[in-house]
């Protein structure tokens, strides 16, 4: 809105239109001792929206564990650091841009890919890995083709071009995301461990500069749009989309690197949501101190933009930086050399205040620590989810010969291969990608060295439907998992947490209890949570999303030469790791093959998980391994087929022996396990090992043929696995129209 | 030998076709940016893949205007090496080194991923290494690498065995949807009539090390090491 | 028949391709150019004669297809 | 003075955008396109005020820069 149709209503109801509450809009008013202008009233609406000032969850996020003695910095600044050796660090943050992929989808996904780059090299870290965790509605729903073509187009086009590789993700589809898919975008970054950046200002005098694209009048209220669910007119916010311009980016990731080389900066900020407001309260908060800016010193696109305008831009490929005194000149240089905009905007200041002049005059005198720092928080009522109660494998039906439900769940949109989605990503430019998508997790080597780090992103909303405590604690178990799989030493996880609105208590009580189950397994797992992100206000007209609190991951090779992949030789022997109890409760069978959504999820137990993990690393390590991957969605059966496929090569399961239904042995979802491809020869030795070590192993077949078999029957050749598999989303995608690249 | 690589403003490549080179010559290229209106003497020059200005306008097209390419045009007119590596090679097509275009791939979809190609000539500097015939493994990732040029212009290209490298199966055949771009007459790289200029959209410096998964590209590399030594 | 479409960037809308094609041409020492904006057009053959049928059609390809309406302005003409 | 610039692939090249967008629209269920060919504008702000001059400044643009000759023909317009 522009400050002169405002001004014809009265302030309180302005504030409410900003998504003030009353409450909020009074302490406002004893903040400032005086009515706000309008520009002071939208910096106090952005900087207090949940978006800005996590205000549901703050109360909840600091019961995450987030310490080590490998983490070098946890949750507050840009991004999370953990130590990776050698002198370096790696940086690293997730982040959603759901509602503006909703409303449009390609620059949508791409500002998100875009934002979250800016957040870690904002530290001084190199972007080395792009993931992408993707929640799209049902394949029938009429916009889903549109979305997933769009957001895949998206993320590909900003990342591709920054030149920084997307090595994983994950792309699931599900009705309950018809009206909110979920974009979460994360990056990895590395930094030298003696040039890491952080936005807390000091020195009063210093300047602030301004670099980056100029401002316009795009986004505006942005932050404020994140924090609403959507109504039925979602085309009434179309206005606040903005476009990404990737090769801007790349030129300030350079121009960035290049001057945090050298000694200028004192405290760096990248403008994201909330733009101008958001990074100079943060920083100059942050340090105590005040801050001046001339917002006409402020580069703009658009001519005659008011202070509020200006401070609300959330523009793209924007940053906020405290120099030393005298470095200007030399900074300059380096950003006209980029060819970027550079510009002084301001100084710090001792007063404590943020005071913002626009042509001449006082556009904004306030306080800056009892917005910053003592915003609003809640303890929102919460009600405790239900859990689901546990179906016993008796009670499910076998609906088809296990073959055919094999054929089945590999061609689900769920487990159906991403090919298609990250053969559009750059997933090897920086020349370091030693292990590519479609694994358990990628490997991307630490430049220069013999070492990597590990990369995924899990979450399995379905569980967290069912039981929101087990289902994140079966997040961060999955990650920890998937990591372990390729060999890595799992470190520290970032958090993406898509909830719906957090107004309503059950969908409270689904937070908090997911709170409690990341709490829990980071703890057990000693992986703790460095960084992360809230999402809520996923929800259309009252329906929310399947709660998604998307974990991601990173992990440590030490020696490259001693990791995973999920390729099977022919030869090898397939010994099981972990124990089977045919769980179908909340599975992807009993979605996919007999059509039921209910049932608990299957237990976690973070004990066993641990032990299991830490046993396999060990084996991994011990160069022991031909091939590793973990069992989740779809059970044994799927696990194996994919590595069937993975190698190319068949596989003769033996399950004769099992008390159980073959089917529920075959199908289960129980946690905490593995299927390795070792040499056969030293297959009786590892499985007595692992006996000695308290960790249940078996051998239960042979890799080699052309064909899976289960105890000698139901041959499928590879060749079928690996076209089913293949098949669906090409397929899909192929449906309508290809939808124009932009 | 020693070889230079041109940065522009969104050259992404620019460091992985580095590393190769290093790998290669016992030595790292000089790295000179696209402002640079005089080059240092250089036996080889590398146009790095990447997205130049974005890829806006069209891909390669304002970086063939940076002022470094006056005088990389002369050095290949004196018969200095030139290799361009995907965004390397529109560069080369816009600038007018090399003939043709290279249009937005048919599936206008970026595509990533390792493509089979049939050497079809080992008579110049880069492909000295290779066999004619072969059939060698590199990634291709890009959005524009459908290559066209009119029926005289892929006549002359054939007629003077300048077709470098053509997009085929593990077999070495072409056709048949091995070509992942639209490219006319399965066209993966060209060299110029002097042979010494050498435009491809793959890249040979993302499997130039085996623990990559592979390193059929690293013999370009080598290639040209032994031939320029 | 034939009909001319034409997309360009809504008004505020950030155009990276227009003002990365007005830094080039400053640099190649083209003196003036104060802005550049980037647009589409695409010509559409068609077997309607009708203009006003033609038009009509050619609209609702632009709202469904051709124009993104989150961020771009289209007009439609229709020739011989 | 304002110039606009219109880029379109020369006859005889292969246009996969203008294909992709006439199958779509078939695809779509728009019966009776016979053809689609997409192309640019360009829109130049120039602090050039003589008509002349302003052309031939455009012109030379089209041919150094926004335009690839090999494959692409262009027509510049002047407006106000
Ligand atoms: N959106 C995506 N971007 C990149 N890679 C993806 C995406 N979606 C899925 N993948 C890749 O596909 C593979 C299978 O994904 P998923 O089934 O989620 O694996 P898992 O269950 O083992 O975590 C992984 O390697 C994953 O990184
Ligand atoms: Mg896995």
């Amino acid at each position: 809105m522009s400050p002169s149709a405002a001004a014809a209503r009265t302030m309180p109801e302005i504030a409410r239109e900003f998504g003030l509450s009353d409450a909020e809009y009074a302490l406002s008013l004893s903040i400032l001792g005086r009515e706000p202008n309008i520009t002071e009233l939208g910096l106090f609406s952005v900087m207090w929206s949940e978006h800005c000032s996590y205000k549901s969850s703050k109360k909840w996020l600091r019961t995450l564990p987030t310490k080590a003695p490998w983490v070098v910095c946890g949750p507050g600044e840009n991004a999370g650091i953990v130590d990776i050796g050698g002198g370096q660090v790696a940086v690293f943050k997730m982040e959603s841009h759901n509602h503006p992929s909703y409303i449009e989808p390609y620059q949508g996904a791409a500002t998100g890919v875009g934002g979250i780059l800016r957040d870690v090299f904002t530290m001084g870290a190199r972007p080395v890995a792009n993931l992408n965790a993707l929640r799209f509605g049902s394949p029938d729903h009429a916009k889903t083709r549109h979305l997933v073509r769009g957001v895949v187009a998206g993320v590909g086009g900003y990342g591709n071009c920054v030149g920084v590789p997307t090595v994983g993700g994950e792309c699931t589809f599900h009705s309950s995301n018809n009206g909110n898919n979920l974009v979460n975008a994360m990056t990895v970054g590395i930094a030298d461990a003696d040039r890491v950046f952080y936005s807390r200002a000091a020195g009063p005098g210093n300047p602030v500069v301004y670099v980056g694209s100029k401002t316009g009048r795009d986004g505006i209220h942005g932050a404020t749009m994140a924090s609403a669910s959507f109504g039925g007119e979602v085309e009434a916010k179309r206005p606040t989309v903005q476009v990404g311009d990737p090769f801007t980016e790349k030129l300030l990731i350079e121009a960035c690197l290049e001057l945090m080389a050298t000694d200028a900066i004192v405290a760096i900020q990248d403008m994201g949501a909330a733009g101008l407001t958001s990074s100079s309260f943060e920083m100059a908060g942050k340090g105590g101190l005040g801050l001046e800016l001339d917002l006409d010193a402020v580069p703009q696109r658009e001519t005659g933009m008011s202070a509020y305008e200006i401070m609300l831009s959330e523009s793209q490929e924007r940053m906020l930086m405290v120099l030393r005194q005298g470095a200007e000149d030399a900074a300059r240089r380096i950003f006209e050399k980029w060819e970027l905009d550079f510009a002084v905007v301001g100084r710090l200041t001792e007063t404590g205040r943020l005071v913002l002049r626009h042509g001449g005059e006082i556009a904004a005198d306030m306080p800056i620590a009892p917005l910053a720092e003592a915003s609003p928080e809640y303890d929102r009522p919460w009600r405790a989810p239900a859990a689901a109660p546990m179906l016993a494998a008796d009670a499910v039906a076998e609906m088809l010969p296990p073959p055919d439900a094999l054929r089945k769940l590999l061609s689900c949109p769920d487990l159906a291969s991403k090919r298609w989605v990250w053969e559009q990503y750059d997933h090897m430019v920086m020349a370091d990608t030693v292990r590519r998508p479609g694994g358990d997790a990628a490997v991307v080597r630490i430049h220069g060295t013999d070492r990597g780090l590990a990369v995924t992103t899990d979450c399995t909303p379905r569980y967290c439907q069912a039981d929101p405590r087990t289902g994140a604690m079966q997040a961060v178990a999955e990650v920890w998992r998937n990591l372990t799989a390729v060999g890595a030493r799992p470190l520290a996880i970032t958090d993406c947490l898509n909830f719906g609105s957090p107004e309503r208590p059950e969908v409270m009580g689904q937070f908090v209890a997911g709170i409690q189950g990341i709490a829990d397994a980071c703890a057990a797992l000693d992986m703790p949570v460095v960084s992360g992100n809230v999402s809520f206000y996923n929800e259309t007209e009252g329906a929310a999303i399947q709660p998604t609190p998307q974990i991601g991951g990173v992990g440590l090779v030490d020696d490259l030469d001693r990791t995973a992949g999920m390729a099977i030789a022919d030869g090898d022997a397939l010994v099981l790791i972990g124990t089977t109890a045919g769980h179908l409760g909340a599975s992807l069978y009993l979605r996919e093959i007999v059509g039921r959504e209910e049932g608990a999820p299957p237990p976690v137990d973070l004990a066993a998980e641990r032990m299991h993990g830490d046993f396999v690393r060990r084996l991994i390590a011990g160069g022991r391994v031909d091939a590793c991957h973990d069992i989740s969605d779809g059970g044994l059966y799927v696990a194996v087929a994919e590595m069937a496929i993975a190698g190319g090569t068949g596989a003769a399961l033996h399950l004769e022996s099992e008390a159980l239904p073959l089917f529920a042995v075959l199908f289960g979802e129980d946690q905490g396990r593995y299927v390795l491809g070792v040499p056969a020869a030293t297959a009786a030795d590892l499985v007595a090992e692992a006996a000695t070590a308290g960790v249940p192993a078996r051998v239960i077949g042979r890799a080699g043929g052309g064909d899976l078999t289960v105890n000698g029957d139901w041959p499928i050749s590879v060749q079928e696995l690996a076209a089913v598999n293949e098949a669906w989303l090409p397929a899909y995608m192929s449906g309508q129209r290809p939808e124009e690249d932009r | 030998m020693q070889a230079v690589v041109i940065v522009f403003p969104g050259s992404n490549c620019d460091r992985d076709v580095a590393v190769a080179l290093e790998r290669a010559a016992g030595k790292p290229p000089l790295m000179i940016w696209h402002r640079e209106t005089d080059l240092p003497l250089a036996d080889l020059i590398v146009l790095p893949g990447g997205f130049s200005y974005g890829d806006y306008l069209r891909a390669g097209a304002m970086a063939a205007q940076s002022p470094v390419m006056r005088e990389v045009r002369a050095r290949a007119g004196a018969g200095v090496p030139v290799l361009g590596i995907c965004n390397g090679f529109q560069i080369l097509t816009e600038c007018g080194l090399l003939p043709g275009a290279l249009l937005r791939n048919s599936g206008l979809a970026f595509v990533c991923r390792d493509v089979w190609l049939r050497v079809e000539t080992a008579d110049s500097v880069h492909t000295r290494a290779y066999r004619p015939g072969e059939v060698v493994r590199f990634p291709i990732a890009h959005h524009d690498g459908n290559f066209r040029a009119d029926p005289d212009t892929v006549r002359a290209l054939e007629d003077g065995d300048r077709i470098a490298f053509r997009y085929c199966n593990p077999a070495g055949e072409v056709g048949g949807g091995a070509n992942p771009n639209g490219s006319v007459d399965d066209i993966a790289g060209i060299l110029n009539e002097r042979r010494n200029v050498l435009g491809l959209m793959p890249h040979p410096e993302r499997l130039a090390d085996p623990r990559l998964g592979g390193a059929d590209g690293a013999r370009m590399f080598a290639g040209l090491v032994q031939a320029l030594a | 028949m034939k009909a001319r479409v034409e997309i360009t960037l809504k008004q505020g809308v950030l155009d990276p391709q227009g003002k990365a094609i007005a830094n080039a041409l400053e640099q190649m020492g083209f003196a003036g150019v104060a802005g550049v904006r980037q647009g589409k057009v695409i010509e559409i053959e068609l077997a309607e004669t009708d203009a006003r049928r033609a038009e009509e059609s050619v609209r609702s390809m632009c709202e469904r297809l051709l124009a993104n309406r989150v961020i771009e302005d289209y007009t439609v003409e229709l020739g011989i």
